[in-house]
């Protein structure tokens, strides 16, 4: 048999495939497409203390097998995601993630503890590329990804997991912190950030000048991260970028994660999550592989420098 | 709403750059609405990566045809040139809201007026929308046109007012079902030198409601035309989408009642003229 | 009449297309296709003290819009470079700059005190993620770039040009510690360190487990980069990654930089440079623009923060 | 060497997941060789990105017309299969150093000999590979033998040994200018079971030359036959490829003559198999 479960530092969930924050709305657009009880747990938009109307269109730029985009964080503020929100899940078992970003530690702290007790996990995003205040700023300098998530942690009563930005010399230094302070789990990567110029107008394209890049053009860089993180952290891993069929989640987690978590390929293939999990069962029933940590390359097999 | 494979049964040249596409699909047909679109994947695995919205010019639910007009401008549009009848393309939709058609004579059978009208779930007060057989005007400019063809089959004989830079397209069909029909191009090369809403300017009085489709400054003309004397007016907008079905908040348009945004892909691309505002 | 000419800090380049180390061999393969006087310089294959074998292969594997390379800087070393393959350039009325590689900065200043009579130009690579020692490491310190940079200078006859890595968390600080070192021009990016996972033998594709990303899918992060860069140095900038079009050149022109060059695309486009110039000369036909520079958007038209 | 937009003219399978492909070339056809390979670019924009190597399996100079024999495994590949006549392709070549022919008997004119034989530019001194209509084996293995079947028309009825999995293709092609033929599948459906390495290694010793391109194990195992027995041995060798013309290197495969690498795109992809070394 099959064991398609995994625990990411207390969260359990019966398969590795999640999907990503601020790719799957809030759940309720893809179950037109699919059971959403399918998934191993669903990360949903990240969300703020106050609501966030969000950048000025355009929002979204296609690159070379990948997006720009610059939402900027738009979303109702946490006291309409508790109500408004929340509640449609009460009709699903699927484990639910909140994906929070605060201007400071102290909005970080509140918002897990008034999370706690309604989601089945916080994703600290210290990592958004596309806000002013706070995000990224907190996730580039690894003393700040050690603060925000020891504070975190002290109030937070479900696994906490930690989204590292991409956007840093040494990643491994940023997760180290993260477990350090105390992390249930990372997630890695959240955008790369980038930037398109509008060339017949003459001017950045995006009204915030730089945006962030996802998709199948980030995944080596993705993959690279990933791999370096697992040779550090004992902590588990969920990882993401540019994940888009199941040979892709397979690389991941050979390569030392988890779980993984499919972001913009929902937008051109809504069953993209669907496809990568029948991918993975069938790959593990032709090698013979019952449990999923079983796919990885042994840590240390060859040492990364 | 789901994705399909569907078939395509015809793909031809309609004018420069402008091209009919005939689509038999098994189940998006059946659930359309006029003003809806169907957002494509077409080319390799990731060159184009997104799809792409084009609205539904016609649909035939009989045959289970459905009708695209495209205008070529960029990748994915060229590679829609390419593809050849027997082909298949995936597609998903029906996506969005389409247009409010409230006429008591109309070409479609009860049904598909009844779900339109539930499927708006506009934010003004239902009241406010629920008229019939208003007297009602249709202005579409350039490819704009594609999404008011079937709405026009809808109506019944609105006055239809279409503009295109130089050279005209699908002006028998839609004409075909006009009360008055005007046409107008910049040069004055086909119909009158100039723009349709100059011409709907002057007979705006005689309307109750205009639905509108084309370039932004032509729907931020009417916009202001229509609210200025009070007639009712459905715009059909267009911003950039990821994912076409409300989870990413890519498509993001001014809403007119506060100062948030709202999503073309989910709660238009129809929006009654009052919902959305353009200075920007 | 339209002047396509451009002096990027003392080298002066007739037009502002270059090729980019590593992708153009030692100049000869591609004179087949066109004649190289047509391009602005020439970057030749990067070069050590000593010959470098490379790498095992494989060495290259396509991503999505993306190549990972992992040569390992194979070159014949200073010597063989010298003898062999510069007399080759006697024919050419072109620019060629060397791209060095060194161990030790006392090495980087050898070579370029040695190469200071027979090239255009200096690029001081500082960047190459596919060397274990010396390469990157000195690309992403700050004090490393000043100090590698001020010790050439000292020695270089030449133009010096400081190529950086895109491996970092502040592209600017790099910048401007090479500008404050003396540089007379910086060029970036270079590759970004990516992975990929061989699946069906589980265990790292590449040897050197890790490789360097390049091609379309790196411009959005490679454009972010210029435009930061350009933002806060003064000295002139040679932009590139993933350019493989005139309107890929002209966002990069926009974003700042002063000349452009093409890597990964002469390997599917053998005529991109050229392709590239005849675009950038149409664009500014068609324009009006009679000057490279006035394509540029204004600094601090608005500044990024 | 250049890039040519050449024209399909016929794309058909020839067995499972093996096509045939026939360009029509105004240039690349007139310059090519035995064993020399092309470098295609299909699909879109970016998607896949590289060109694909695929050796010229056949060429016809008085129509101009190139032949491909090509094995469908990943993306590039599944694109060919996609094109029609009349689709254009775009095409770089002739790339790398074929098969030094030197027999007396050709089927060719002596020009092109006198290329192929100038174009070697091996490292060995030339008397090594100066002889005249020795004795001759071709060995292939699987869609490696592509490159050989216009090697086997320049030479004078050598023998031939093929081997397949367990469907074969091109067997008439090649039999046809055959001295005496070999055949062989892994499971003995066609032809004898087992591999035609060990036909060769029974009769090596009646041959003065061998020619081989197919897997690696199979090349390997030709090379140390040949050597024991000091039998001059050329492999068709594979890479994966970036530039396809010596300027990026990352085609490397080992050099035996020292611990440094050859580039397969311009040193090869025909190596003397004393060229080169496989262990690892
Ligand atoms: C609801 C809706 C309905 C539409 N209906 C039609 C129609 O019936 N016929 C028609 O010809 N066009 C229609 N469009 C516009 C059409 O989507 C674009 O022309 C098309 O996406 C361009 O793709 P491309 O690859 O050719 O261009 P590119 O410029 O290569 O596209 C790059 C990216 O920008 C997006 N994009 C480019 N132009 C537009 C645009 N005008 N609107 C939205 N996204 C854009 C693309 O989707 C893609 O993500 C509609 C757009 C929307 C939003
Ligand atoms: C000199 C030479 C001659 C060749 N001649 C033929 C031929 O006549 N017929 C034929 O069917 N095949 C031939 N091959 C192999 C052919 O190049 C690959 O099968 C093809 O590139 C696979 O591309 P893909 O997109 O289908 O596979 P993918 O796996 O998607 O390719 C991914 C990448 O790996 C490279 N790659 C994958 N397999 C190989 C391989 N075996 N060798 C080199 N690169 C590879 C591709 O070029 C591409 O860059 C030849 C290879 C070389 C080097
Ligand atoms: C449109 C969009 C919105 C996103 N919003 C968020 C967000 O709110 N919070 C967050 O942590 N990550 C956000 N991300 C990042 C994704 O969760 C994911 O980390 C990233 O896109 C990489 O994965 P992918 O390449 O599979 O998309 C967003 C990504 C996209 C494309
Ligand atoms: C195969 C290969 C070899 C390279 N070798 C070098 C090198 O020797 N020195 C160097 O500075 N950069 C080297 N680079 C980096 C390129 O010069 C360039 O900075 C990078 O590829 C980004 O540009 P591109 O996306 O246009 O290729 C190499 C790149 C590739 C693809
Ligand atoms: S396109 Fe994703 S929300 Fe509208
Ligand atoms: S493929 Fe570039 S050197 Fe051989």
């Amino acid at each position: 048999m099959i064991d398609m479960s995994v625990d990411i530092g207390g969260l359990k969930l019966k398969n590795p495939v999640l999907v990503s924050s601020g790719t799957f709305g809030f759940g309720r657009e893809y179950s037109d497409f699919y059971d959403l009880n399918l998934l191993g747990g669903i990360a949903v938009k990240g969300i703020t203390m106050k609501p966030r109307k969000g950048n000025k269109p355009p929002r979204i730029a296609e690159t070379a097998a990948g997006i720009l985009n610059s939402v900027g964080l738009e979303n109702p503020g946490i006291n309409n995601f508790i109500e408004q929100e929340l509640p449609f899940f009460k009709n699903y078992d699927v484990p639910v993630i909140a994906n929070i970003s605060g201007n400071t530690i102290e909005e970080y702290s509140i918002m897990a503890k008034e999370l706690g007790n309604s989601v089945d996990a916080i994703e600290l995003n210290v990592s958004c590329p596309n806000v002013k205040e706070g995000g990224i700023a907190f996730g580039t300098k690894s003393e700040l990804v050690y603060k925000v998530t020891k504070a975190v942690k002290k109030c937070c009563k479900t696994p906490l997991i930690v989204k590292l930005s991409p956007n840093v010399t040494d990643i491994t230094e940023m997760a180290l912190a993260a477990e350090k302070a105390g992390a249930d789990c990372i997630s890695l990567i959240n955008t790369i950030v980038g930037m398109k110029i509008d060339i017949e107008n003459k001017r950045p394209y995006f009204d915030n000048i730089v945006a962030g890049l996802s998709g199948p053009a980030v995944m080596p860089i993705a993959l690279r991260m990933v791999w370096q993180t697992a040779q550090k952290v004992k902590i588990p891993i969920i990882g993401m970028g540019g994940i888009s069929t199941w040979r892709d989640a397979i690389e991941f987690i050979m390569a030392g994660a988890d779980a993984i978590s499919i972001g913009t390929a929902n937008f051109y293939n809504p069953y993209a999550p669907i496809d990568v999990l029948r991918g993975i069962e069938s790959y593990m029933r032709e090698k013979g592989i019952n449990k999923i940590e079983k796919i990885k390359i042994n840590k240390g097999a060859k040492n990364y420098e | 709403m789901r994705c399909e494979i569907c078939t395509i049964v015809d793909n031809y040249r309609v004018a420069t750059d402008t091209y009919k596409m005939v689509i038999e699909s098994k189940s998006i047909v059946f659930e359309a609405s006029a003003g809806q679109f169907v957002h494509i994947r077409v080319g390799g695995e990731y060159d184009p990566l997104l799809r792409r919205p084009i609205s539904i010019c016609e649909f035939d639910k009989e045959k289970g045809y459905l009708t695209l007009l495209y205008r070529v401008c960029g990748k994915g549009t060229k590679l829609f040139v390419n593809t050849r009848p027997g082909d298949s393309l995936d597609i998903m939709g029906p996506l969005g809201k389409g247009f409010p058609v409230f006429n008591t004579e109309l070409t479609r059978p009860k049904s598909s007026m009844d779900s339109a009208n539930t499927q708006r779930g506009l934010n003004l007060p239902l009241s406010e929308v629920s008229f019939n057989d208003k007297k009602v005007a249709v202005i579409g400019g350039g490819i704009g046109i594609a999404p008011l063809l079937e709405l026009c089959k809808n109506l019944n004989k609105p006055d239809i007012y279409l503009g295109f830079r130089d050279e005209t397209y699908m002006v028998d069909e839609f004409s075909e079902h006009a009360g008055t029909f005007y046409l107008y191009t910049e040069d004055g090369k086909e119909g009158c030198k100039g723009y349709p809403i100059e011409a709907l300017a002057k007979n705006i009085n005689n309307y109750e409601v205009v639905y509108a489709c084309g370039p932004k400054i032509m729907l931020s003309k009417t916009k202001n035309l229509c609210e200025a004397n009070s007639v009712e007016c459905y715009l059909s907008m267009e911003e950039k989408m990821g994912c076409g079905i409300g989870a990413c908040l890519v498509c993001a348009c001014k809403s007119a009642q506060d100062d948030l945004y709202k999503k073309v892909c989910v709660d238009g691309p129809v929006f009654n003229s009052k919902e959305v505002k353009f200075n920007d």
